[in-house]
């Protein structure tokens, strides 16, 4: 779309406009139309109408702040990228925080106020709010666990003021466990901080390191620093029930149900005890309760003793991860290993927990007795939906006893269907606050544009509660800063020029250097034991499967739940989308006598669920894996219906549970991207070990220079744009997918399509098995246009409509584009899209968040991968008015900006300093289906396994 | 028994076939013509405005720069057109009464956005950017004509892709600089420039040049 | 004998052009469902055309379905009509002229289906005339490398050719059935379509060389449109498309299917317009012969695609050949197509079952069925398992596809069945001409005995 | 002002029978009428062999010609993209074009060709104001004559039409209009 609407609008105020952005929609027929132009009436400064700006602010879940940038464009923000210098983001962004924008603009948000007694402004309800607040019983307020000293401090004031006021913090997948093995084995809570960059051994359980802890992020770009064949590679050995990212990445994993996952981190610690140097570091109360543990199969025990192996090996550079979903038996276990294997301080460190407030929170599983007991007066959920994630507790029953209820939500969910009020929340593009991040860097929220609709914050609601409505969370924040800082009111002052401190930290989005100091914690390894002695001793013969709990690699714990990119995102392992299922082994999943597709009744006590089962190669004999985060029951809403809502069961996060599983002879309408799994030789796609690779190098290059062909070559010079991806950094975790549909407004289809294999994905994760399919490995290809010289889809258009560029690209015209399709036919990547019918307005999509400098797509037309195009030329175009050449790396692709690991690079081919160029001469760099002779401009880095010599149950 | 027709019929079949043929020429000639004509391309018409601003008075007379109004045209994409507070900086002063200028007035009390005509139009799949075409030395005239001598804005050219491929394929003829030379951002580390291989397609041409 | 000739031409025109002033009530009745069925046919393509053709099956990979299997059904199907007008003209096969008009009449109705497909499969069909070069606004012009513009070309040749072709051997028909009509209107629409025929050998003589000239013109042109036909598969790097042996493969089984499709006209038609004495048991018979030959070359053609499969031993052509085609997502078109196209025409080595004209009859229809399936196999089978297993997908038709199809069938009938009644079906003048001939061998053979 | 006459037979024999005739009168102008192209008819008028194919021969290869030229022109001149690697001059990929546009050059010219020279395309002509014409595309033979008032050997037109009728015509009647 080349026209700009000039608002006359500040920044901010754009949502009252939302009618202009019609606009918006591309690619219609040549005639022109008589259209308006509205200027600035007062033009704002620092805005010119067609340069996105940037604006630093944070992402924050379960308390974790991510800094971001957020792009912005005459006032939309559009696109949200990593804050490179924010330690939790490092520059890059997960699925979650690139998906965030979207909800900004979700239709399916709570329009407006709604109340008793026909309340429907926003202003009326605060005042009942208040007013409920200090009448009545005991009011209750049930927040999302937070680490902002804003929102805190508010809640101090909030108990200051209302003495009896309650807390509860709640979020389905809130980590206590990890701060459980802390208290037991430190005395107090801490947070762990591991040092991926250090560790040359690293053993993850259960831990998938990569994508679902709070510093992630921060992780994968430690970790890639470590995984480039040669000496000083890492190993990284994965125990885990359910195939993750991690997993994938691992050298080697191997699968085990969560009740052999914690005698199997017995196993390693007690093998480890017996290596001389390690052996004293253990109490021997400790060493008598592992050996109670119940013996590991042969596979397992090998395994377990290989790994103990390598780590001591690796002492002082080894490192044992236990995931937010294990048990706290398996947190202590790796704990113990920690010591044990002298980590700590070099590859492990503590600091004090981020998310606080907790002393004298009550725990929600209080709050149904108090609402039996008529004890709850004002009942306040903000930013959480228990009635969805606890159902055990049946608030939606008992919402209705507290004299009054109120919820504030950015979509009508289940607890605001059962509230009498409903508030609509603000985005955090729409609201100012402040976080801290994993290590407890302090970050700022920062708006980007004006409440869309009126809303409220959290931290404006309980401001609001504490020193009356309405607040303004930018004074609020602001004083929480000064506060922090230790200046008192404005006018002390004196030598320090607080706003200019402030305004740098804004702009930054966080505060640098307020990470929080390691602690030196003395542990006290006999604590462990009672636990110990419980958890190794259980009974294992218990009847059928035992469950585990996953956090949802693609809608988190449900709160994503109208996010319509989201719905549709493959999931990185099954690829299904629009929906979850029960994982189970292929050898489970033949016990059962069932398929993937067939429907299951899973039993645990009263309750029960159907779902679906999907097969996952890999997965844990014996034990099924739910994600969290689906099936919810809002009638109208896009996920209305999506999957099966896990925790229907009644299983907490993180605990061992078993099961009975029941087949049903009912089938499932699943949308699976892929659906077949293994793979003998392929092509497309290569992996080495380290050693064979080191000794033995390969000669694709040579393979794909010695590609015959009748036609001269064609001589390319100059800026000749290229990528190169290393597939040892994909862990498939579709970070990179929704970045590029954010970027290029690739449509969302719908599940009906997705079916019939009709989605609109430029950038997609194929996913290989190989090996033992029992125990496969597995390769994440991420397939987009691979920009052949000798491109086969270009020779087949017959209108020129796909061409290519003099700097090497496979154009896509799509105002030239008739849709014969053909040019799909012909690629052998399968990398083009067609747009079947008018994806443009599809429900759930949002014309503001449109990228402007990409045109939207008209029915009927092929659309691809453009290696970001639109950024390429606007760099040139820089450079060309500023007269000189293009830097190095001054182009950046939206999946490249946003892979936390680092796995794909850009550059041109004429530029020596580039990463692209220096991975290309790899010897393990190849070409997909080279033979074919379409000259692929994007290389693949073949997947190294760094491995010690034998390989465990393949 | 007489004949089927009447000997007049040879001559009318004849002229008859003639006139289908010459329909058949025209209906396929008439489009291509007519997308040429104003009707289509909107060449050389006046809109009326919500405010009668004279270009000719404030080129000409007062001498204002171009970009003094269109800041926008050297750093983004878009020229823009000024913020009512950019007229209100001189008509605050000069002509604050009068009745032309009420429009402006209003908006800028009031706070509502004039609503201006829009002249030059691209399609919205054509990624025109001002300020590279600014900073290589096209003339604003080039597209825009001369717009010092209108009353009202009008298009002078048709804006189409035969008109930007015309500068496009020989910049140096057509606008007086070598866009090959200039092209530093193209150029390889040695200075060559990407070898000719009988494609004329430059990077001016290429399709990626306007349509992303 | 002179007298009795007279007669004898006189009594074959009444003959021949009778149908063209009386229908029967079956006529219109089935006319009458057959434009339903076409009208529904128009009212689906308006559809397609309003909502995208989301509507039908298709997806990616399978981005070609449908519509190209019907396009290069249709175009096969007209082969044979050239083929027996031209080709066996210049052959000097008399028997032809019995069946030249049918089989020409189904080419021309055959291309007019073939060419709605084409278009309306475009994603944007409102731009299908970029494939022609004009002097555009935008200075972009075809891109001529791609086989999509020569299939365009050489259809639209084939369709305009095929209509000379037809309309020039029509004429001096068009004059006897302007002559023959029992009312002066009638006499004076055919009267405007015959141009002014009549009979001079001035006219005549230019006649026969610009025939003869048409159906040398013709001959080549049918072989290349159907390889070029198929060079919008062979060009492509498709396994299973990427063959050099697809031209003739192609050819040849455009030419099968025709045959089968004359029969399956010809065999009710006779019947219906009591032709018995105009095409005989022998002309019958000469069409399936023909039939088997080129089933037998088609089937070299499975055999040497199969061969080559096995013989290059490259892993995607093997696994198209050998693991989708037998077991993929829509094996059952494989199984008929091997069924109608393999073993059915063997059927034909027998004169005893090639002269059962119901068996023979059923035979065609079956083949047709078959030759369908044949580039639905080639089509969507090689599409649905291609280079890349992690984006493979099976295609499902919808209810629009499937209306298409029936719609395209029934608008093609309409046609034909339209021909049936306005035009004269058999090549009259051809017809009395070779009689006279044959009198006159038969006479001279008299005479020499005598 | 010269005289012509028709002439309907019952058959191609007696037609032939009576072109040989009248020519051996010195009768030079003549044409005949048939339902059908006959091999008698054709010898005993013993036209030239029609020219149609030297000019179908033009057209084609001026269609072919053309077509090459625009591709040449549009695709390898006017706006040479890179198209999949390939060279802008591509002749394999023109040829195809080149050779459909040869062909159905080729095939308009032969038809129109045969329209105009055979003078067809009028709706009158002077044979039709005759009655009984009708047979001629049915199932009778017609001769149609000019007698030039000036040549020596011509007779008059009772000896012609005598002569046609003992040569079996059935019927022989002036031309009022002229033979074209």
């Amino acid at each position: 779309m080349a026209e700009v609407f000039e608002l006359h609008l500040r920044r901010r105020d754009l949502g009252k406009l939302v009618a202009a952005s019609l606009a918006l929609s591309g690619l219609t027929a040549c005639a022109e139309r008589r259209e308006k132009i509205f200027p600035y009436v007062r033009r704002p400064a620092g805005v010119v109408p067609g340069v996105a700006t940037h604006y630093a602010t944070s992402v924050v879940r379960d308390g974790f702040a991510v800094g971001v940038l957020a792009e912005s464009h005459e006032g939309r923000p559009t696109k949200i990228e990593g804050n490179p210098e924010h330690p939790a983001s490092l520059g890059a962004a997960g699925v979650f925080e690139q998906a965030s924008v979207l909800d900004l603009y979700d239709p399916a948000r709570v329009a407006g106020s709604r109340g008793p007694l026909g309340l429907t402004s926003r202003e009326s309800l605060e005042r009942e709010l208040s007013a409920a607040f200090g009448r009545g019983a005991a009011p209750w307020l049930v927040l999302e666990p937070t680490s902002s000293p804003s929102l805190l401090r508010a809640l101090a004031a909030l108990r200051a003021r209302f003495p009896r006021a309650r807390v509860s913090f709640h979020a389905p997948l809130a980590a206590d466990a990890r701060y459980a093995a802390t208290e037991r084995l430190f005395g107090r809570p801490l947070e762990p901080q591991y040092r991926f960059e250090r560790a040359t051994v690293v053993l993850a359980l259960g831990a998938d390191f990569l994508h679902d802890m709070p510093l992630s992020l921060r992780h994968a770009r430690d970790f890639a620093t470590r995984r480039a064949p040669g000496p000083a590679m890492s190993r990284i050995y994965a125990a885990e029930t359910t195939l993750t990212p991690t997993g994938t990445l691992a050298d080697e994993r191997i699968g085990l149900a969560p009740s052999e996952l914690v005698r199997f981190a017995a196993a390693v610690l007690a093998e480890l005890a017996k290596q001389g140097e390690l052996a004293t570091a253990l109490p021997d109360g400790v060493k008598s309760a592992l050996a109670r543990g119940a013996p590991l199969g042969e596979t397992e025990a090998a395994f377990a003793r290989k790994v103990a192996r390598e780590l001591a090996r690796a002492r002082g550079a080894a490192l044992v991860v236990a995931g937010p979903g294990t048990p706290e038996s398996v947190q202590v276990l790796a704990l113990l290993a920690n010591a044990a294997l002298g980590s700590v301080g070099r590859t492990l460190s503590f600091v004090e927990p981020v998310p606080s407030g907790q002393d004298g929170a009550l725990p929600l599983a209080k709050l149904p007795d108090a609402l039996r007991a008529g004890d709850v007066g004002a009942l306040v959920f903000a930013g959480t939906n228990p009635v969805y994630s606890a159902p055990e507790l049946a608030l939606d029953e008992l919402v209705a006893r507290a004299q009054s209820s109120f919820c504030l939500a950015h979509v009508e969910n289940e607890t605001a269907r059962a509230c009498g009020s409903v508030l609509p929340e603000a985005h955090y593009l729409e609201s100012w606050g402040d976080a801290r991040a994993g290590d407890g860097t302090l970050s700022f929220v920062q708006p980007l544009i004006e409440p869309l609709r009126p809303s409220a914050s959290a931290l404006e609601l309980v401001a609001g509660l504490a020193f009356g409505f309405p607040a303004s969370t930018h004074e609020f924040v602001r004083d929480t800063e000064r506060a922090r800082l230790g200046l008192g009111p404005a006018s002390a002052d004196i030598g320090f020029d607080f706003e200019a401190e402030w305004e740098r930290n804004v702009q930054r989005g966080f505060v640098e250097h307020s990470e929080f100091a390691a602690v030196n914690p003395t542990l006290a390894p006999e604590r462990a034991v009672p636990l110990l002695e419980q958890a190794l001793s259980a009974p294992s013969s218990a009847s059928g499967f035992e469950l585990h709990l996953a956090c949802s690699p693609t809608l988190y714990d449900g709160r994503f739940s109208e996010n319509a990119w989201l719905l549709e995102l493959p999931h990185p392992l099954t690829k299904q989308s629009w929906g979850n299922a029960a994982l189970v082994s292929s050898r489970t999943a033949a016990m059962l006598g069932r398929h993937t597709g067939d429907v299951v009744e899973l039993t645990h006590g009263t309750r029960r669920l159907r779902a679906p089962l999907v097969i996952l190669p890999g997965h844990a004999d014996g034990s099924v894996t739910l994600e969290l985060g689906f099936g919810h029951a809002v009638a109208d809403q896009l996920s209305h219906g999506v999957g099966v809502n896990a925790s229907v069961l009644g299983v907490p996060f993180g605990t061992v549970a078993r099961v009975e599983v029941r087949p049903t002879s009912a089938k499932a309408d699943l949308a699976l991207t892929e659906d077949h799994w293994l793979l003998a030789e392929e092509a497309v796609a290569h992996e080495l070990t380290l050693a064979s690779y080191t000794q033995n190098p390969p000669k694709y290059e040579h393979d794909l220079a010695a590609q015959p062909s009748l036609l001269p070559s064609f001589e390319y010079a100059g800026t000749q744009w290229a990528m190169s991806i290393d597939l040892s950094l994909c862990s498939g975790c579709n970070a990179c997918v929704v970045a590029c549909q954010a970027e290029n407004n690739t449509p969302v289809v719908g599940k009906d399509l997705v079916k019939n294999s009709r989605e609109m994905y430029w950038l997609r994760i194929d996913r290989y098995l190989t090996g033992n399919p029992d125990a496969p490995r597995v390769l994440q290809q991420p397939m987009l246009c691979q920009h052949c010289e000798k491109a086969p889809c270009e020779y087949v258009c017959p209108v020129n409509a796909t061409v290519h560029s003099t700097d090497g690209l496979n154009e896509m015209v799509y105002n030239r584009c008739i849709g014969t399709r053909f040019c799909s036919n012909n690629c052998p990547y399968k990398v083009r899209r067609f747009n079947w019918f008018d994806f443009s307005g599809a429900r759930g999509a949002t014309l503001l968040q449109r990228n402007p400098d990409v045109t939207v797509r008209e029915r009927g037309v092929m659309e691809k991968c453009t290696y970001c195009v639109q950024r390429i030329r606007r760099a040139e175009i820089l450079a060309r008015r500023e007269q000189r050449r293009l830097r190095p790396g001054e182009v950046v692709t939206a999946c490249q900006q946003t892979c936390a690991t680092g796995a794909i690079a850009f550059g041109s081919l004429d530029d020596e300093s580039s990463e692209m160029l220096r991975r290309r001469r790899e010897p393990r760099a190849f070409a997909a289906f080279a033979e074919l002779g379409t000259r692929p401009r994007t290389r693949y880095l073949a997947k190294i396994r760094n491995l010690d010599g034998e390989e465990t149950g393949s | 028994m007489a004949a089927l027709f009447p000997p007049w019929s040879n001559r009318a079949l004849r002229i008859a076939l003639v006139v289908v043929g010459i329909l058949a020429v025209s209906a396929l000639c008439f489009p291509m013509v007519y997308v040429r004509t104003p009707f289509v391309t909107n060449e050389h018409v006046a809109l009326d405005q919500p405010v009668a601003f004279d270009h000719r008075h404030h080129v000409l007379d007062e001498g204002i720069a171009c970009l003094y109004c269109h800041t926008d045209a050297e750093r983004s994409a878009y020229a823009g057109l000024p913020s009512t507070d950019v007229c209100m900086g001189c008509h605050s002063q000069v002509w604050n009464q009068s009745p032309l200028l009420e429009p402006v007035r209003q908006s800028y009390f009031s706070g509502r956005a004039l609503a201006w005509n829009r002249v030059h139009s691209l399609a919205e799949f054509v990624y025109f950017d001002h300020s590279v075409h600014v900073a290589r030395g096209v003339a604003c005239e080039h597209c825009h004509g001369p717009v010092e001598t209108m009353a009202r804005v009008e298009k002078t050219v048709p804006l189409d892709m035969d008109f930007c491929l015309d500068c496009h394929r020989n910049p140096k003829e057509k606008l007086g600089f070598d866009a090959q030379r200039d092209f530093s951002a193209m150029r390889t580390e040695d200075g060559r420039f990407p070898a000719h291989t009988g494609h004329a397609v430059t990077e001016l041409t290429t399709c990626s040049t306007c349509h992303r | 004998m002179t007298q009795s000739a007279r007669e004898a031409d006189s009594a074959l025109t009444d003959q021949l052009v009778r149908t063209v002033w009386s229908g029967s009530v079956y006529f219109r009745i089935a006319f009458a469902v057959l434009g339903l069925g076409s009208a529904g046919f128009a009212a689906l393509m308006l559809y397609t055309f309003q909502r995208g053709i989301g509507l039908w099956g298709n997806n990616i990979p399978v981005a070609w379905a449908f519509a190209i299997v019907n396009f290069v059904f249709w175009i096969g199907i007209g082969h044979a009509g050239t083929f027996i007008s031209a080709i066996l003209y210049l052959l000097e096969q008399r028997w032809r002229a019995a069946v030249n008009r049918f089989s020409e009449a189904m080419t021309l109705f055959a291309v007019a289906q073939a060419l709605l497909f084409p278009v309306l499969h475009l994603g944007r069909p409102w731009f299908a005339y970029w494939l022609i070069p004009y002097p555009d606004r935008m200075q972009v012009w075809p891109q001529v490398k791609s086989p999509l513009p020569w299939d365009f070309a050489a259809v639209f040749t084939y369709g305009t050719v095929s209509l000379l072709f037809f309309y020039l051997g029509l004429l001096p028909d068009l004059a006897s059935t302007r002559d023959s009509a029992p009312e002066r209107w009638r006499r004076r629409i055919y009267g405007v379509f015959a141009l002014g025929w009549r009979g001079s050998e001035d006219a005549w003589r230019h006649y026969r060389m610009a025939y003869l000239l048409l159906a040398g013109l013709a001959t080549p042109l049918v072989l290349s449109v159907h390889s070029i036909v198929s060079s919008d598969f062979a060009v492509g790097l498709t396994p299973g498309w990427h063959s050099t042996i697809f031209p003739p493969f192609f050819v040849a089984g455009a030419i099968f299917s025709g045959f089968a499709m004359v029969l399956s006209l010809i065999i009710p038609a006779r019947k219906a317009f009591h032709l018995e004495n105009v095409i005989t048991a022998r002309h019958v018979d000469n069409c399936a012969k023909l039939l088997l030959v080129t089933g037998l070359c088609l089937e070299y053609g499975y055999a040497v695609e199969m061969f080559v499969a096995w013989y290059s031993g490259d892993e995607f052509e093997l696994w198209q050949f050998f693991v989708t085609r037998p077991t993929g997502p829509n094996c059952w078109a494989f199984y008929v197509m091997m069924f109608a196209n393999v073993l059915l025409p063997q059927l034909l080595w027998s004169r005893r079952l090639r002269t059962n004209l119901k068996l023979l009859w059923v035979i065609s229809l079956v083949v047709n069925l078959g030759m369908w399936c044949e580039r639905f196999v080639i089509i969507v089978m090689g599409l649905e398992r291609e280079y890349l297993r992690a984006d493979e997908a099976a295609f499902n038709p919808t209810w629009v596809d499937w209306g298409l199809l029936a719609g395209s069938v029934c608008f093609f009938l309409f046609l034909f069945l339209g021909f049936l009644r306005w035009l004269p079906v058999v090549a009259l003048s051809e017809v009395k001409e070779g009689r006279r001939e044959r009198e006159r061998t038969l006479a001279q053979a008299e005479g020499a005995r005598g | 002002m010269a005289e012509s006459l028709i002439a309907e037979f019952g058959d191609d024999a007696a037609l032939a029978r009576a072109i040989d005739r009248v020519r051996e009168l010195g009768v030079r102008e003549l044409d005949a009428h048939t339902p059908y192209s006959t091999e008698l008819v054709r010898d005993a008028l013993g036209a030239p062999p029609s020219r149609l194919s030297t000019a179908v021969l033009v057209g084609g290869a001026l269609g072919a010609a053309a077509a090459y030229g625009l591709e040449w022109y549009l695709v390898a001149h006017l706006y040479p993209l890179n198209v999949g690697g390939r060279p802008p001059h591509f002749p394999l990929g023109f040829v195809p074009i080149a050779f459909e546009m040869g062909v159905l050059f080729a095939s308009g010219t032969a038809f129109v060709g045969a329209l105009f020279l055979g003078r067809l395309v009028r709706l009158w002509a002077p044979v039709f104001e005759v009655p009984g014409f009708e047979h001629a595309s049915r199932d009778t033979f017609w001769l149609t004559l000019k007698l030039e008032p000036g040549s020596a050997n011509a007779g008059s037109v009772e000896r012609v039409s005598a002569e046609l009728a003992a040569l079996g015509a059935l019927s022989v009647r002036e031309l009022p209009g002229g033979t074209a």
